[in-house]
């Protein structure tokens, strides 16, 4: 009887899963990638047992988004590149070669993977005086604003969540990011790290406000906070639609991401890093990437509102993994030729940077609005 | 509604724990009051090998104590135990991209005491070599300087520019930075033509390369809103402060050395000081970069008018000739402007010791330190870096 | 060009090196005047002298056994000398330039010589605070104007050993010292011809010398003073003058420092510098004067060129005074010992 | 614990540690002294260490690398060792130039600690300063020993016999000639041009003695309880700045000197003149007043000269307070009682 | 004199600077004027003026002890070979030359070897007898990089060949000295100066009258004497003194 029932259950279960994974299946099969490039190996893998599974997983859309592109790995590749681009370009203006020697034949791309190692393997001080559990758990809780945003940004078909509030999602979303800082700066416990979070609160209203008003005045141009709608409506680039937003949104870009000459928060020179003077090791490794992804972010937003999103070109035979790619590699020549901007300008001070945003780029900000209401209407 | 926010206000720990020189008093009273302490250094980006203690009232500096004493080799006490000719690796090591200047100082002090004949090809070939220095010098504050504002590019170039002169200072003297290379009654060897012609090509190259410098980092608007109006030294202060050199002139004061009290060369080139009125740091900034234009002027004008002659090769006599060197009884004190500001060296004899009695050295450095104190208060604590850099402050110029 | 030549040495009285000999003859036998002479000369720097008895630590290594201590050892075969000695003239004076102890003489005759250029410099015994004898070249006048180097220390001081250096770099030179250091002087200008550059000894008069460490412990001890308190020395009329620095002043008798007179000083009978180019001291002048013995014709000079300028005042002298404790030191020092 | 890190150590990701490690040896910004010049060329655009993977970076926490730039003070003995500390493992030290090895031309400085007394230290580059080619052997040996493991040098000597013998019996002296007896004087007349001649003429009419001591030199001697009012009237005169506070120690005559050379920016005529206005102390009671109140440019030495020599400026209020030494240095270096090693000729 | 005029940016001026840096920035990023020397990969040639690690040449030292004592960093001792011979310590040799300059006899010699990172301390003291070869050093190099300027524009010129890091040593020509005395009436009788003879060039006879010794005869042998000058230094007396011989 017992045996029965066990085997019973067992036969339950057994179902259940089953009727999980075809579910599941299901779900994924219903709404997966179309890629003619790989739609033999595709087929092929299907047949095996489980591992479709995971094709179907890989390839179902909101994941393939989330996940790949522009998701998770294509941020992981975007971080490797922008750092090793950075330096290879910083270090060319500068009559310099910039790293090379780590892989001589590639001349020297793995730069930052091998920094990237030394972080992780590297010990993690957690000095006496901090505050022990949110100084390790803030930078790793920093990525859910990090994260979350992706879930919303679209790349043709290829998206996470549709919602005709995308765009407004998204700003919300980064805006989140500098608490965490904030947070970061308070959790160190230093003198510097106080001074840096200051900093960064002062400078996040600096920004934030125009950046807004900029994303604002492009919802007015498109006349929807839908993502879709704003690419559709591109047959002219945003950045010709409303200029004046476009150059609010770029210096907004510099500074949200204290980029040169907005690098006040980290100001390394003057008060050593601000909120991550007191963070090493593999911890080190996540705050430094923390902007990066920012602005990696703020770039994919930029991509869509300003430069036609994912159109661009469509090359048949990838089908719909055009789009992600055609946003990604949008996205990463946008940042690759903004990065310039470090070895040109000298960082300016606090209060310069807070006037400029409460001035100019805010009346900037309100004429870009103004000018997006009347684009709005004509276009 | 007013809500208090505890933050517990005590003295950090480190206070206890680090040579702080200022009395645990202050640091109450500081941290009683709305002030709050920042120690700037010595192991700082913004820093190095110097302490400053700010005292800040939100964003604004107070007051700034200065703790230097971090690069102190006591020159002073060693040099009463060497030999005059050994003095000279000693006296230069302070400032060692202003080596020869430092060098020529001391020499002359010899010199004078002496009351030694130098050859005319030998002040010329000096004079040409202590602008180079000041060139050079003037490059390593800029990218100094750049650095603090956190311009890297701005400290690429002049450090690569620098490379040029380090490479004249090695053809020339065969050390890059530490030459030695002046000595009692001229220079330690002949320079020859083809080096010569190599060093008036190399000023051209210099300042095409500046020129690149210029656009990026010299005119640049980010540059000028950090420096201007920062930091400022009115004229009546900087005199008061005994400022030096070229932050001297920068408020307005005529007063270079080698136009009040020509030596070498300098009396016969042609050349003239720059001078600016406002005082702050980007004038400061300004005036050196108008001075290297000049010293590049006035080494193409050594090398046109070189006198030939034939310079006394000291290989195998070295010892004989300088080893039992002196000096008369009494107190032989030389000024000798650096690339810095005047340098002072004033060196006790007794007439009998083949040693310094006393040899008193006075950096720019240490002599503009009170100048650069009493110009940061009143600023940001973000503009100590800029007036930091603006005044080239080198510790161990500074603490010898 | 001399390449060979030859060293003569003294005969040997004992079996043992030189510095062996002088340590028995001179030194243990309590002869030893302090003079430093054989300091000044030892070729290996192995002989201390300062504030202890002379003394050099291992000599039975280090000694190079070259005789030359011994060469100029003023009371190695000592025969002592006494009385007033010859001389040219005695007078009294008061500089007009220098204020010292009593009439400033040493420095006016030292700086003369120095203007007139007979000698380049002059080896003068100062003090540091706490009355420890130090040396010091004079070579302006500038110099003399502080007191600090003027004034009797009554204590030891290393004259010699600063004068050879100086004889060494200048071509004349002079000096100031005790009768026993004059002689010490005068025997290595026979020996050794570079002394021959001292131009101008100037003695002084002197009863006895102290270790300082004796006599500042005597004066703290006997007298409860501490010698860094103490502005100025004196011995006059039989009395040890001792000025503090807050005025007062302790006299005594001299007789009271018998018991740390050192052994060397107990056989000198030498009161005014026989041998000296001229001797000067307080004795014989009235208060405010020093005397002044000329002996030399090179002192002669001097003096001469110091009256000409009209640089000191002069007054008259009694000569039996000086005479008297002359005869006096010869009295309190007998020599050889009656035992 | 120990498991885990003998497994870092060892284990199978060991290899990728170590190339990771050893590709991205990022020195910490501790400049301790001038050698930081050459650093600063060997990372710039002339040498570009960042070539090598090694970039300059602020503070020690982020950091694996302290380049020890020359000399280690004693005052900046403790921030090196504090700077180490807070560095997370592993770490390495190199150190270039002479000054932090044994001193090179500051070797018997008083002011100067051995680093590798301080920290443990990886690879030593000599160099006065090292050249750049020189720093990037010395990070690229760093970089093979972490591959390999293996530490060496990156020279041999190849020997050579040249004999065996004793030294000579007597030890050579050396050449430096000090006088047992020195005489002091800071106002020797010398021969000047007529303007000095009379300029000295007007400051005596002041009521102060001068002495020409050379051309543009003059010197000018008070008391010093006269010193205060003699400044003052020059002040009026038109020298508006100290260029120089100088102590002599004299323990011969038991004196110190105290100079003050003036100068002036305000007066053209004056602008050359250095005027050298001294005073003697009593070296057991060397107190005068400070001239800081009526030339705050002289504060600062004033109080460099008390570290010194101990001489006690009244009325500067750092008085009793170390200002550029270090608080554990010897008492009062300057002063003649406090001596150096002494050179050595012979090994 | 030249007037520095205080700058006031409008924000034609101010645009216009930006746009100067941005365009100073692209155009070195497009077409870069690139200086660096990639050392590993390539060594800078240093004149033939360089100063570098020092070598010595046995046959010529006369130990004469001037390198060791001219140093400023007392970084040369001499050390007990079959004569004294000079070792430098480099812990405090700080490349100042002045030993080769001083050295009357060009012994002592320059090399371009700079680049070197010694493990431990005690390798840095280099005895005599490393110093007569050059020493090997780990060479990565494939290049040679040369600085000129050429039509004031300032460029490396690399060429594939490894630079010699030997310097050709100078002549030095000094006159021959040798020792006499000059003041034999002075003489203390110290033998010191025989004694610091490195060539034994000093010989002492003693001469003895009844089995005492009485005098020293002190005489100079000429062909030995290599004017050194160390017992004139030695003299406590300085009776000795140099002189040129033709």
């Amino acid at each position: 009887m017992e045996a029965l029932v066990i085997s019973h259950q067992k036969q339950i279960g057994d179902k259940m899963l089953e009727g999980l994974i075809s579910g599941l299946f299901k779900i994924f099969t219903s709404n997966m990638m179309n890629i003619p490039l790989i739609e033999p190996l595709v087929d092929y893998l299907m047949q095996i047992p489980l591992v479709n599974l995971l094709v179907a997983l890989i390839l179902w859309r909101p994941f393939f988004a989330v996940i790949i592109l522009p998701g998770l790995v294509g941020l992981l590749i975007y971080l490797l590149w922008i750092v090793y681009w950075e330096r290879k370009l910083t270090a060319r203006v500068q009559w310099r070669v910039g790293p090379i020697e780590v892989a001589r034949p590639i001349r020297g791309a793995i730069q930052a993977l091998a920094d990237g190692i030394r972080y992780f393997f590297q010990e993690a001080i957690i000095h006496r005086e901090a505050h022990k559990i949110y100084y390790i758990q803030l930078p790793i809780l920093a990525f859910i604003p990090i994260l979350l945003p992706l879930l919303f940004i679209p790349a043709g078909n290829v998206v996470g969540i549709k919602t005709p509030y995308g765009i407004q999602l998204i700003v919300a979303f980064i805006a989140l990011i500098p608490l965490f800082i904030v947070a970061m700066g308070w959790a160190s416990h230093s003198r510097f790290a106080y001074i840096g979070s200051l900093r960064e609160a002062f400078m996040y209203f600096a920004y934030e406000i125009p950046f807004i008003i900029a994303v604002v005045a492009m919802i007015y141009v498109y006349g929807s906070g839908d993502p879709y709608v704003a690419v559709e409506k591109q047959n002219i680039p945003g950045a010709v639609l409303n200029p004046l937003a476009f150059i609010v949104y770029i210096i907004a870009m510099i500074m949200a991401t204290s980029r040169l000459p907005f690098e006040i928060p980290e100001a390394d020179q003057e008060i050593a890093f601000g909120p991550f003077v007191e963070y090493s090791g593999i911890l080190f490794g996540l705050v430094m990437t923390l902007l990066y992804e920012k602005l990696y972010l703020m770039a994919l937003l930029f991509v869509i509102l300003f430069l036609g999103g994912w159109e661009g070109f469509y090359v048949g035979i990838l089908g719909d993994f055009c789009a992600p790619l055609v946003l990604f590699i949008k996205t990463v020549v946008v940042i690759s030729v903004l990065v310039i901007v470090r070895s040109v300008y000298a960082r300016y001070r606090l209060d310069q940077a807070i006037r400029l945003g409460w001035t100019s780029y805010l009346t900037l900000s309100i004429a870009a609005l103004i000018l997006g209401m009347f684009v709005g209407v004509l276009v | 509604m007013e809500y208090e926010i505890k933050v517990p206000v005590q003295p950090p720990t480190e206070l206890q724990s680090l040579f702080i020189p200022i009395p645990p008093e202050y640091v109450e009273e500081v941290y009683r009051s709305e002030d709050f302490l920042v120690l700037v250094g010595p192991q700082h980006p913004g820093s190095g090998h110097m302490r400053l203690i700010v005292r800040v009232h939100g964003d604004i500096i107070r007051e700034v104590i200065p703790d230097p004493g971090y690069v102190h080799r006591c020159v002073e006490k060693i040099a009463e135990n060497r030999l005059y000719i050994q003095n000279i690796p000693l006296v230069e090591r302070p400032s060692i991209m202003d080596a020869l200047n430092f060098n020529l100082g001391y020499v002359r002090a010899i010199e004078d005491a002496l009351e030694v004949e130098v050859p005319k090809r030998a002040k010329y070939i000096r004079t040409m070599l202590a602008e180079i220095c000041r060139i050079g010098t003037h490059l390593y504050d800029a990218a100094i300087l750049a650095v603090f504002l956190g311009h890297t590019t701005g400290f690429m170039y002049p450090f690569g520019i620098r490379e040029l002169i380090c490479e004249v200072l090695v053809r020339i003297t065969g050390a890059r930075f530490t030459s030695s290379f002046i000595i009692p009654g001229g220079v330690r060897r002949d320079v020859d033509e083809q080096t010569l012609k190599f060093v008036y090509e190399t000023t051209f190259a210099i300042e095409k390369r500046l020129k690149s410098f210029e656009r990026i980092f010299i005119k640049n608007p980010t540059v000028i809103a950090r420096l201007k109006d920062v930091g400022v030294l009115t004229k009546e202060e900087a005199i008061k402060f005994g400022v030096v050199g070229p932050f001297l002139r920068a408020s307005g004061v005529e007063y270079d050395v080698r136009k009040v009290e020509p030596y070498e060369a300098y009396g016969e080139l042609d050349w003239d000081i720059p001078v600016a009125d406002a005082g702050d740091s980007y004038s400061r900034f300004l005036v050196r970069v108008n001075e290297i234009s000049q010293s590049l002027k006035i080494v193409r004008q050594c090398i046109k008018n070189m006198p030939e002659e034939k310079l006394k090769d000291f290989r195998g006599t070295f010892f004989d000739e300088f080893a039992d060197i002196v000096l008369p009884q009494g107190e032989f004190t030389t000024l000798t402007e650096a690339s810095r500001g005047t340098l002072i060296y004033s060196i006790v004899s007794d007439g009998e010791s083949n040693v310094p009695y006393r040899m008193r050295m006075i950096t720019p450095g240490w002599l503009y330190l009170r100048g650069f104190m009493e110009s940061l208060k009143g600023e940001r604590l973000a503009d100590l870096q800029a007036i930091y850099g603006s005044f080239g402050y080198f510790p161990p110029e500074a603490d010898r | 060009m001399i390449t060979e030549w030859q060293s003569l040495l003294p005969e040997k009285k004992l079996e043992k090196k030189y510095f062996g000999i002088l340590k028995e003859i001179v030194i243990d036998s309590k002869l030893c005047s302090h003079c430093a002479a054989c300091a000044a000369v030892c070729p290996v720097d192995g002989i201390s002298s300062g504030d202890q008895p002379i003394d050099f630590p291992n000599w039975t290594e280090k000694c190079v056994d070259c005789g030359a201590c011994i060469k100029v050892c003023p009371r190695y075969d000592y025969k002592p000398l006494s009385g007033l000695g010859d001389y040219i003239e005695i007078f009294s004076g008061r500089s007009k330039r220098f204020v010292g102890q009593d009439g400033a003489m040493v420095s006016e005759i030292t700086v003369s010589a120095i203007e007139m250029g007979l000698i380049e410099a002059a080896i003068f015994a100062g003090r540091s605070e706490d009355w420890s004898t130090k040396i010091v070249t004079i070579k302006s006048p500038e110099q003399l104007k502080n007191r600090k180097v003027t004034g009797t220390k009554y204590s030891y001081a290393d004259v010699l050993i600063a004068l050879k250096e100086a004889v060494l770099r200048y071509n004349s030179v002079g000096f100031v010292g005790t009768p026993c250091m004059i002689s010490a002087v005068r025997k290595m200008q026979k020996t050794f011809k570079k002394f021959e550059r001292v131009k101008l000894a100037i003695g002084l008069f002197c009863t006895e010398n102290f270790y300082r460490h004796d006599l500042y412990d005597f004066l703290i001890e006997k007298k409860s003073v501490n010698l860094k308190n103490v502005v100025k020395t004196d011995i006059k009329k039989g009395k040890f003058i001792v000025t503090l620095k807050d005025g007062r002043k302790i006299s005594f008798s001299v007789k009271e420092l018998e018991e740390i007179v050192p052994s060397g000083c107990k056989v000198c009978q030498d009161f005014s510098a026989v041998e000296s180019d001229v001797s000067v001291g307080s004795v014989g002048s009235e208060e405010g004067f020093s005397t002044v013995v000329v002996r030399s014709e090179a002192a002669k000079i001097v003096a001469d060129y110091l009256k000409e300028k009209g640089y000191a005042e002069i007054s008259q002298t009694s000569v039996d005074a000086i005479k008297k404790l002359c005869d006096y030191k010869v009295k309190i020092h007998p020599y050889p010992k009656k035992s | 614990m120990e498991e885990n890190i003998k497994f870092l150590r060892s284990g199978i990701l060991a290899p990728i540690k170590k190339w990771g490690t050893h590709w991205s040896l990022w020195p910490v910004h501790l400049v301790t002294a001038c050698c930081g010049a050459e650093l600063a060329h060997a990372f710039a655009s002339g040498y570009d260490g960042e070539r090598i993977g090694a970039l300059n970076y602020g503070i020690a926490r982020q950091t694996n690398l302290i380049i020890v730039e020359g000399a280690i003070t004693r005052k900046m003995a403790r921030v090196l060792r504090i700077t180490w500390e807070q560095m997370p493992d592993p770490k390495f030290v190199i150190i270039m130039g002479t000054c932090g090895l044994n001193g090179g031309v500051f070797w018997n400085s008083y002011h100067l600690v051995k680093p590798f007394e301080v920290v443990p230290v990886n690879y030593f580059i000599p160099g006065c300063p090292s050249t750049p080619e020189a720093l990037l052997r010395g990070i690229r040996q760093l970089q093979n020993e972490i591959r390999t493991g293996e530490p060496r040098s990156s020279i041999e000597f190849e020997k050579v016999d040249l004999g065996k013998g004793k030294m000579m019996p007597v030890t050579p002296k050396s050449p430096k000639k000090i006088s047992l007896a020195p005489s002091i004087v800071v106002n020797v007349p010398r021969k000047a041009d007529e303007e000095t001649k009379k300029l000295a003429d007007e400051i005596s009419k002041l009521g102060l003695a001068t002495t020409v001591t050379g051309k543009n030199r003059i010197a000018l001697r008070v008391e010093k309880d006269e010193l205060v009012d003699a400044a003052k009237k020059l002040q009026n005169f038109g020298f508006d700045h100290v260029k120089n506070v100088n102590v002599i120690d004299v323990p011969n005559e038991d004196k110190f000197i105290v100079e003050y050379h003036l100068g002036s920016y305000s007066k053209r005529e004056l602008m050359p003149v250095v005027l050298n206005l001294f005073t003697e102390l009593p070296r057991s009671e060397p107190k005068l007043k400070s001239l800081a109140k009526i030339f705050p440019s002289a504060d600062y030495m004033e109080r460099e000269m008390h570290d010194f020599f101990g001489v006690v400026f009244e009325g500067n209020e750092w008085m009793g307070r170390k200002f550029l030494l270090a608080p554990d240095t010897p008492e009062y270096p300057l002063k003649k009682d406090f001596k150096l090693e002494e050179e050595k000729y012979l090994r | 004199m030249i007037r520095v005029e205080k700058v006031e940016l409008n924000l034609v001026e101010s645009l216009k600077r930006h746009v100067e840096a941005l365009g100073e920035a692209f155009k070195q990023a497009i077409k870069p004027d690139r200086v660096t020397i990639e050392y590993p990969r390539e060594r800078r040639r240093y004149p033939l003026s360089f100063r570098g690690f020092i070598i010595f040449n046995s046959e010529k030292c006369v130990s004469c002890f001037r390198c060791a004592q001219i140093c400023p960093a007392n970084a040369i001792q001499m050390e007990a070979h079959s004569k004294p011979y000079p070792s430098i310590d480099y812990t405090k040799c700080i490349f100042c030359h002045f030993c080769i300059e001083s050295c009357p006899t060009g012994s002592l010699n320059s090399s371009k070897i700079h680049d070197v990172a010694f493990r431990k301390m005690e390798e840095m003291v280099v005895s005599a007898n490393m110093m007569v070869k050059l020493p090997r050093i780990l060479k990565e190099e494939k290049f040679t990089v040369d600085v000129i300027v050429k039509d004031k524009y300032w460029k490396l010129l690399r060429k594939k060949e490894m630079d010699d890091l030997s310097i050709p040593p100078i002549k030095v020509e000094v006159p021959k000295k040798i020792v006499t005395c000059a003041e034999p009436e002075s003489c203390l009788g110290c033998r010191l100066c025989a004694n610091v003879c490195p060539r034994e060039a000093i010989t002492v006879k003693e001469i003895e009258v009844a089995k005492r010794v009485v005098s020293y005869v002190l005489k100079v042998l000429t062909e030995k004497c290599v004017g050194c000058g160390l017992c004139v230094r030695q003299c406590p007396m300085n009776v000795l003194k140099l002189e040129v011989v033709k």
